[in-house]
């Protein structure tokens, strides 16, 4: 459950342990050498988190332990009630659908998730979406719509499921129909990418009015793999290929592609989950309360205002 | 009397010939296991020993899904009329008569509103004891006034189903109960009501094309036969076997079909939790002083 | 391509056409005589149409030689160009659809399509629609409502398939959402049973602001062998089982499941295709033309009303 | 000199190295046919010997589809900025202006309007050999002012599309022209002004999963590859050969995917057909006289 780069930091904190143990063991007073280390321990967590890699940042997004989506459901919000199917393909497990309360407002949740165990993972198809998946979001858009009931999606996914039998059922064309059914919604809806934001199989539910993003999360084109197998003929180049795609939550803020980033608590959100929930539910309780404010024609408009916007380019004066 | 007449049934069969004998006990047609008929009943219709749901009547169901008391009755003030003077071996007026008489209702349904868990509700069950829950022209019009009414009344509408299809007796007429039923349906969405739909054992041909798969939220009991086409009709066409489970709740679930498959137990809570989070309507004010107080 | 009932037709109209060849042979004049044999030939179909069984008329409806859905398609309308599939399952030959000209206004024709010979038979499922076919349906509607083009549906089919399949992908799910979807129509729609309606599967087509039929066409909630099999425990006894469902055309105009017959030419429409198609095409241009007077709102309510009255009882005074 | 530059590439690849030699005779890829490269011209850039439709420049697109003299250009006042300072083995920035130098635009796109037929058109055609067509900040903004400009001046849209999919040297900024794309399609839906696809070889990835396949009516071109997921990404997933014809435009059409499959020399006309009919809009005047006259 631990990183590389992340060893130091264990080391010192079993060094803490240990001298706490040895005090007590002993009946020695070794409170000041612990707080001392203590704030070295921070200072740590502090620096290497600051200088962490791109390439580190995924491994960070991608590691054992950090949050899942059903995670979030259980803890950020209450009462909630999971649904299920598409009405047409099945009922895909990749993403989790349902009602549930975010503070006093019911809304639509819906997780991508992509197990917290082997067994999981499979079930789950490592929160690869098949287009019943999609189907699935969509009847969600339309519940929402017809409740006046505000959309919540959380994102983690290394992709669309590239298979067989996603081709068959049109993946492009539900991922296509997703993104416009989304937009056309009359209801708040707020997308946090909350681990791997994974091409068109995470934009398909991101949509949104808001799009959050954790810290240590990244959204990319194309995963670093990928791109590193394309554009260097060797995936073992990922860690260039990361640093190049500006993958990061503080470069999608800079490209205007994330409205906002929420700081995860020192260390990770996997160090301290209760920590994570309670500042991502006080953000989305803040962000709704905002969208809330706003009637079904400016929800309209500023979501689709917001992505004609996204893009960088520059005028030219001669054609060619 | 109704859980009475129910105990002359051992198995779901056509709803029109229930003359089996009366005893103490029953062999589940699940497990095999003997069950004393009152723990069956006090189990709700579902064995003790395999969970077998069997069909409910229709007083148990209301009971179950409806605070005690709180049942007013909307239907029985309209009856059918043999339009088509239909005769087969037997004549549908006849028949339709010993039926109306034997169940102590004028048709295959029962409609009204009650409270469930506090929650206003209006509800439509079907008896498919009563001409195998068959749809015509009766079971169409009272199902589309209590939609309407509950419309009117603010409710949400849950409809329990369990029904062979279309009272073929009312030829084209019950055909058109299925756009019927599904109209009168716009007043409830225009509302925005909730409408759950919950699916019994049978629940086939028009009745499943129509209104029951229209449900916002659609529940399915464990086990239950729901389709289109029933099981013979598809081997004769196919001439095969099916898979076990075929067009059974849990198949259908998997396939996409349904929100859940429920135990009867967990139906009246759920119900109530999908109404009231489907009533969570966008309040006026905003959310900023919980927010504060979480901060 | 003759039922039994047709047989003294057929054989008078072979004695007049063995006349006139004599005649021409032998270069004598028989035409009083031929004329007196014609005249007589008209009464003879007039009496034998107007006495006909509705078991008799079943099987006109259902008779080789009569025109089918693509028939129609290339007669009554001009310009057609056939769209596919349905952008999800697939793209189903039982129901033919696409852009056409009736007079100078575009509108969406549908033709469910049983086809013509054995092989057509085989390719287009004997009319029996998939789910895929009324998902393709429900697309028309969705392009009819877009490009505010009218719809006109042609019926004639035996049912919806009742297959594995189907089953598996939601048959009765996709026929109620067709009801739904149709009846929400914004357009003005008009359903023409050609042949045979069969149950949910031509209902599902036709949830239109007009439902017409042609005199020798039948609409039934089951099919008289099913229905014998049923409540006879006979599959032989159609015949009366047709009897009792009361499914022709003026069955169906008493009850008001349909607006209006439309008669076909003596002798049924396969006796003569071109008369029957410039019937047809009258008759729809002047329907359409009535609907086109109506505002959006109108044909909305106008089509919901039609069907919430559909229906006969009795009011009691005694609840029970 | 499209046409030349067209003639050094043999097959569809990367669209980025296209260095074999001019000849006057190739061998068809699909049936080895020996063939003079103007006649292949003259057949727009489809093999008479065996109909195979080869990818076809830009230009010649352009006078397939519209009037002649009629195209009035409206893309290449933007160009893209590299913001992301992407370098791989190469520098994006280096690459671009190579390719813009190359293929004398700005990017992986032309748009404009003409007639087709002599009706009112807009349409955007992508440039497979322009940095295999991806779709990167530029493509997007053209292909969404385009739209939006076809909305204004009330012309149908064409959308020809040949793309690798999303330009990844921009990052997450091509990912989101897929929205970009998507939503500046609403104002051309508000006008009820017709939207058609055409999809030629190959179509995959972020071009394929947004407004490509949003069209009111799709069209293939014979045997295009058109997908999410490309071949060898699946191949990879699956660990398994792909059956034949597997994401071709006739394997899409059976799974109802596309309206049809055309050959080219059949789009002109089939277009102007489908505008033509989506055009006919509910007339104010009535059908009453053409019905009187039809009597
Ligand atoms: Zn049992
Ligand atoms: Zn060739």
């Amino acid at each position: 459950m631990s990183l590389p780069f992340e060893k130091p930091i264990d080391d010192l904190e079993a060094k803490i342990t240990d001298m706490r143990s040895y005090a007590e063991e002993q009946g020695i007073d070794l409170s000041e050498e612990i707080g001392l280390l203590e704030r070295r321990l921070e200072q740590l967590k502090r620096d290497t988190f600051a200088n962490i890699t791109r390439w580190q940042r995924v491994q960070v997004a991608r590691i054992a332990g950090r949050p899942t989506g059903l995670d979030y459901v259980a803890n950020v919000f209450t009462d909630f009630e999971e649904l299920h199917g598409d009405r047409t393909l099945g009922d895909d497990p990749a993403l989790v659908t349902g009602l549930a309360r975010l503070g006093e407002q019911t809304v639509i949740v819906m997780a991508q998730q992509k197990g917290r165990d082997t067994k999981e993972n499979i079930l789950r198809n490592f929160g690869m979406m098949h287009p019943s998946g999609y189907r699935k979001a969509m009847r969600m858009f339309d519940l929402a719509d017809k409740f006046r009931l505000p959309i919540i999606a959380m994102v983690d996914t290394p992709g669309a499921y590239p298979g067989l039998s996603a081709e068959e059922q049109g993946q492009a064309w539900v991922i296509s129909e997703c993104i416009q059914r989304m937009s056309r919604l009359k209801v708040p809806a707020i997308s946090l990418v909350i681990g791997e934001g994974g091409s068109g199989g995470a934009l398909a539910i991101a949509v949104a009015n808001r799009v959050l993003i954790l810290e240590n999360a990244i959204y990319s084109v194309i995963s670093p793999e990928s791109c590193a197998a394309i554009r260097w003929r060797d995936s073992s180049e990922a860690p260039q290929a990361a640093e190049a795609l500006k993958l990061t939550a503080y470069d999608l803020l800079d490209l205007n592609v994330v409205d906002r980033v929420i700081d995860e608590p020192l260390g990770g959100a996997h160090k301290e989950v209760d920590a994570t929930m309670a500042i991502v539910k006080s953000v989305l309780l803040q962000e709704l309360g905002d969208l809330l404010k706003l009637d079904e024609v400016s929800l309209l408009e500023q979501r689709r205002a917001r992505f004609r916007a996204l893009g960088r380019f520059e005028e030219v004066l001669e054609a060619a | 009397m109704t859980l009475e007449r129910w105990f002359r049934r051992k198995k779901p069969t056509k709803g029109d010939d229930d003359s089996s004998p009366v005893g103490l006990w029953l062999k589940c047609e699940s497990c095999n296991a003997q069950i004393y008929r009152k723990d069956l009943v006090a189990n709700l219709y579902v064995c003790p020993e395999c969970q077998h749901h069997y069909q409910m009547p229709v007083d148990a169901r209301l009971e179950l899904l409806l605070d005690e008391g709180s049942f007013e009755q909307w239907s029985g003030h309209i009856q059918a009329t043999d339009p088509l003077e239909f005769v087969d071996q037997e004549a549908y007026a006849d028949k339709l008569k010993a039926a109306q008489e034997k169940h102590h209702r004028k048709d295959a349904i029962v409609t009204g509103s009650g409270l469930l868990n506090g929650l206003p509700v209006a509800l439509s069950v079907m008896d498919f004891f009563f001409l195998g829950g068959s749809m015509g022209s009766v079971v169409g019009e009272e199902i589309a006034r209590a939609v309407e009414r509950a419309a009117d009344e603010d409710r949400a509408f849950i409809a329990v189903t369990a029904s062979g299809g279309a009272r073929m007796q009312e030829g084209a007429l019950s055909l058109m109960q299925m756009a019927k039923t599904t109209v009168a349906l716009e007043r409830l969405a225009e509302k925005h009501l909730p409408f759950i739909s919950l699916l019994t054992d049978p629940t086939t041909g028009g009745t499943t094309a129509s209104f029951a798969t229209l449900g916002d939220i659609i529940i399915a009991e464990p086990k239950a036969l729901i389709c289109f086409a029933g099981p013979r009709v598809i081997q004769q066409t196919i001439k095969q076997e099916l898979p076990e489970g075929f067009q059974r709740s849990e198949f259908l679930l998997e396939k996409g079909m349904l929100d859940d498959v429920l135990e009867r137990s967990k139906l009246k809570d759920k119900f109530a939790a999908y109404i009231r989070l489907l009533s969570g309507k966008v309040p006026q004010v905003t959310l900023e002083a919980e927010h504060v107080a979480t901060l």
